[in-house]
């Protein structure tokens, strides 16, 4: 269940351009989290949280990774803290990925950018289950690239940019066709990428997750509504997602 | 704590704080975080005559101490209000403000008229920041004329005492104020959110999808207050303040610019325990400022003229 | 710096950078900190025909991104600025506009002659945010008919560009813009102050003296923004934008919605420096979103639709 | 002149109840500053600077010390900045004392609470040039008193406290009956007690320092006017003060 935590900063550290990677300790949140829930965070000057997605969790440690990018004021000054500080939380929030893992042998993981942090907790935790996952990445430049190693560890891992500097040139959606059979893909990434990917994959089983600017994040205010195929018409993103079945949502 | 009771028409709250409309949803998901029997009272998220989805998103940006929101009315309908969240809601030793519009009176007066048939709601907030279709979507809460005739209307459809919750969009607020009590408004809400835009300099189009939304939070406060406190001087209906409020503090200065009760908004997006820790701080803070009961601070400000 | 020059009425300025009415004073005490020929153009603080002392202090009050102000149009009048101040400017390679107000129709004609008779001014600002002693203390600025009245009295007096300074306070912003217009307005220049009150817990009476103020700084930026926009898609005439910029990033912002050219208030009490920093830091600005120039920018956000 | 400059605060302190000892670094402010001008500090999250007087120079090692009260959200943020954090100030702001002392013998300091701070470094000033000098304290209570010591070691210091849990009971207006003679007075506090002060020591020659909410800080902006007997009829306390002489001001 959702609660309001304090979450101590233990690390905190630029891994890419503009890419920060913070080590956060609460016990609550590390035993509760699952792969794709996010955590909204309070950010001093802001009226609106910022939902960041869980990266990675060490249970024993009573640690959750997150990874973010400096975008706007509120990145920016999150990106400010320091080691020792304590971050206001909401968490963890949203619903998480699908990972019965039922009659499943192949995942793909397809990220792109700041939608890869959500994969790398996904991926670990499906390969412990003797999933065989293999991942694509997509990053802007050679210099946004990260975990790139990391994904490794558990998974064949393409990796693209859009220039070309590192990796193949281009976008994810142009690494799929390679990467031989699968049962299910997951993915996070820009709205347009996720759109090209469930239409050209539309005959698989897939999970997406959105990004929606929010309000409340615990979906009381309805600012995060996606579209959807379901009676009602319509889902929130941040307390029904952020995942959900690709056919269900319309994008 | 008798000390935060304060009676209002229809309304007998244990404390003078309530979540603001829209800004709560319909409980459900605030009660995951405390106990909503102790709050005043609860105003429901708005409730049409049908099930509305909305506008397009974006519906909410961020703005320097507020946010701007256009949700555009999303809601189930009255009909499924009442029978999935009121009847939620009354397992709550708390009352209940149902938020009610329209894009015609017709369909102010057909939800004002089911929610009275529910003996489970105990007041209906009026909210006249609404576009009338039928007078080229000129707004309910601009115009005094046709303010009074939608108060008139959902006053004859319902027994509930009726708070009409104004808009600062006008020139002249205490107009807007006295036309509707003379209507027979029970009492007045306000403020709704200021009209705003803020544009996305890198898509170079207003970053929510509706283009313009209402601006709340604690940057809209000092409109709020000056609203409050020249309405107070000219009706004699009881006021339920908002616009900004984040702390007891701010509760104080509401009461003390005339509003009865308060209702807390956009705040709850940052703490959702904000309602729950304001009445918690709130004792202390009357003490603090040498007042025995929050009865004894509404208006004080205005008396002291 | 071509990209940054814009060409309006009565004005070429070298950039769309200008310190706002009342927040510059007349340039002197800025004058220590950096060279006023930076900026594209200064508007000063407000003529009356002749000297006021103003309201009782305190005469402002901090708030959520903002202040209130009521210093209640302290000047030494018309005569003794164009003797001091406009002399005092004049040795500024920048040009001068004059904000000007009265309590009477009569009281703006007068000022807006004298100051005709100055070669060193190059455009006039109406203050309409000015109570009308004549009509009831009713304010100039949320009257379209006055505001078109005073408009036409003072084009007549004076052969200097008048830009009309628009009231946020008020229902309809295009009606208002409208009005002027057709009165022979210029330009425009909005937004002015939002009417706002604090409240002192401890005192229990409002923090400045005259009880309300008028809200200023980045809280009410969404309001101005919105209000140019909706009235650039109205009016032929230019805007000049103001309300809560401290950023080139919020120059650009005004730019998209509509505003030819931008003037900087509270901004400069945080920052003394921070025209000069908006000039230097604008080109980048501009070419980071796209623009080759100023001009490019102008109501982008607009034609978007 | 006034000027934008960044100090550095070397120390901060919390030396009575809610009142914050700050030394800062700057070559400019200290190579400047006359005792009593002020900073104007800005405060993350705030709109308007502080005003914060000036309470003690050390030109040797370019610092100037501040005393403040928490009070509100500004200087509440304030308190909470640390030593190697940098202030963005302008200053020296303000016209200081009148410190011209020919034919002066004894001088009178009256500092009411946080209206002490400014009569330090003006009292280390004035005993420097061998005038006699002479202090009255006045603080709300015993937790509330500082720098006690500090003007003894100039100056006979008569402490009164509100409510007489420290020095003697009252205001500091009972305590000047008995300090003896004096040639010219300064004072600084709340204006209650500078309206007591004017009036009861109406003969003598006296310089205050007043306060007042300010906009610009700089005389640009007409918020903090103050009535005078002057031809234009008022001052600004921000540029033309905030001290005047006594007989000038209407308070
Ligand atoms: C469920 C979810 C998970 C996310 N996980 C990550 C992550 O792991 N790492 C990461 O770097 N980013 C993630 N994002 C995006 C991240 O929330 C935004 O980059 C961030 O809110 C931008 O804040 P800002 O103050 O820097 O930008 P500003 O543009 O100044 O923000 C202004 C407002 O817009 C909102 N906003 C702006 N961009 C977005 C966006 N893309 N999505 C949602 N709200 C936005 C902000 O939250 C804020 O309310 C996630 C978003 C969602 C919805
Ligand atoms: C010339 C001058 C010198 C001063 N020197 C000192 C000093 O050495 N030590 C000290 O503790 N205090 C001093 N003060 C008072 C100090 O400026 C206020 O206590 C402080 O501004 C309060 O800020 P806040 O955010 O804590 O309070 P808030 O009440 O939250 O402030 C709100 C607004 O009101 C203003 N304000 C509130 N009280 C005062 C006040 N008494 N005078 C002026 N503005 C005020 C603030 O600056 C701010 O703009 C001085 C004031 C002046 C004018
Ligand atoms: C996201 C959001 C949704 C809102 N929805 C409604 C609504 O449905 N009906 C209504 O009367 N007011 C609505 N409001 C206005 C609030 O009830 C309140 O009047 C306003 O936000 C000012 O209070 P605040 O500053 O505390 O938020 C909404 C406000 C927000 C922020
Ligand atoms: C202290 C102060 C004094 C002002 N005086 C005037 C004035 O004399 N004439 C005028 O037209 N506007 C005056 N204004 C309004 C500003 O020129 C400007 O329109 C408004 O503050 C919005 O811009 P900002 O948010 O950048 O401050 C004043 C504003 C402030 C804060
Ligand atoms: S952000 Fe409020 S419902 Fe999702
Ligand atoms: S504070 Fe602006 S003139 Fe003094």
């Amino acid at each position: 269940m959702i609660s309001k935590q304090r979450m101590k900063i233990v690390s905190t550290n630029q891994i890419a351009k503009d890419t920060i990677e913070m080590v956060l300790k609460n016990s609550y949140i590390s035993e509760n989290a699952i792969p794709g829930q996010f955590i909204h965070i309070l950010v001093e000057g802001h009226t609106l949280r910022r939902p960041i997605s869980i990266a990675d969790v060490d249970k024993d440690n009573e640690t959750v990774t997150i990874l973010f990018k400096k975008l706007g004021s509120g990145t920016e000054k999150l990106s400010e803290s320091k080691a020792g500080d304590f971050l206001n939380v909401l968490g963890p929030s949203g619903n998480g990925f699908e990972t019965s893992t039922e009659g499943l042998h192949t995942v793909l993981l397809i990220g792109g950018g700041i939608g890869v942090p959500p994969m790398y907790y996904l991926g670990k935790s499906l390969a412990k289950q003797n999933i065989h996952v293999i991942s694509v990445l997509g990053f802007q430049s050679k210099d946004h690239v990260f975990y790139e190693e990391k994904f490794q560890q558990f998974s064949k891992t393409y990796v693209v940019t859009n220039d070309g500097s590192y990796g193949d040139k281009g976008f994810v959606t142009s690494v799929i066709p390679n990467v031989g059979e699968f049962d299910r893909y997951y993915s996070c990434g820009p709205l347009p990428m996720l759109k090209a990917i469930t239409n050209e994959l539309s005959e698989k089983e897939g999970f997406i997750s959105l990004e929606e600017r929010m309000g409340c994040g615990v979906g009381a205010c309805f600012a995060c509504v996606v579209p959807t195929n379901t009676e009602k018409g319509y889902k929130k993103i941040c307390s029904d997602g952020p995942v959900f079945a690709a056919r269900e949502v319309i994008l | 704590m008798s000390l935060l009771q304060v009676n209002l028409p229809g309304l007998h709250l244990k404390n003078p704080i309530m979540p603001a409309s829209g800004c709560f949803g319909f409980g459900r998901e605030y009660s995951q975080f405390y106990d909503l029997s102790k709050l005043g009272a609860v105003i429901m998220k708005v409730a049409t005559g049908s099930e509305r989805f909305g506008n397009p998103t974006p519906r909410v940006a961020e703005t320097a101490s507020g946010m701007l929101n256009a949700i555009g009315l999303q809601n189930p309908g009255v009909e499924k209000i009442i029978e999935n969240e009121v009847t939620f809601l009354s397992q709550y030793d708390t009352s209940i403000i149902a938020n009610v519009a329209g894009s015609t009176i017709e369909e102010y007066e057909y939800v004002a008229r089911t929610f009275n048939n529910t003996k489970a709601v105990h007041a209906l907030e009026l909210n006249i920041s609404c576009p009338n279709v039928k007078e080229g979507g000129i707004q309910f809460g601009t115009d005094p004329k046709m303010a009074a005739k939608v108060t008139e209307i959902v006053k004859k459809a319902s027994n509930l005492p009726v708070y009409v919750k104004l808009s600062p969009n006008v020139t002249d607020i205490v107009a807007m104020a006295k036309a509707v009590e003379s209507a027979g408004a029970d009492g007045l809400s306000m403020i709704n959110t200021l009209t705003g835009m803020q544009i996305n300099l890198a898509s170079k189009r207003p970053i929510i999808a509706n283009k313009t939304g209402g601006l709340s939070g604690a940057a809209i406060k000092p409109i709020a207050i000056r609203m409050i406190y020249e309405v107070k001087q000219h009706v004699h209906i009881p006021i339920i303040g908002m616009g900004g409020i984040s702390s007891a503090e701010d509760v104080l200065e509401f009461l003390l610019a005339g509003a009865s009760a308060v209702a807390v908004g956009t705040a709850n997006f940052s703490n959702p325990l904000i309602c729950s820790d304001i009445i918690d701080e709130l004792p202390t803070t009357l003490e603090r400022y040498g007042f025995d009961a929050v009865e004894d601070a509404i208006g004080k400000a205005v008396m002291n003229e």
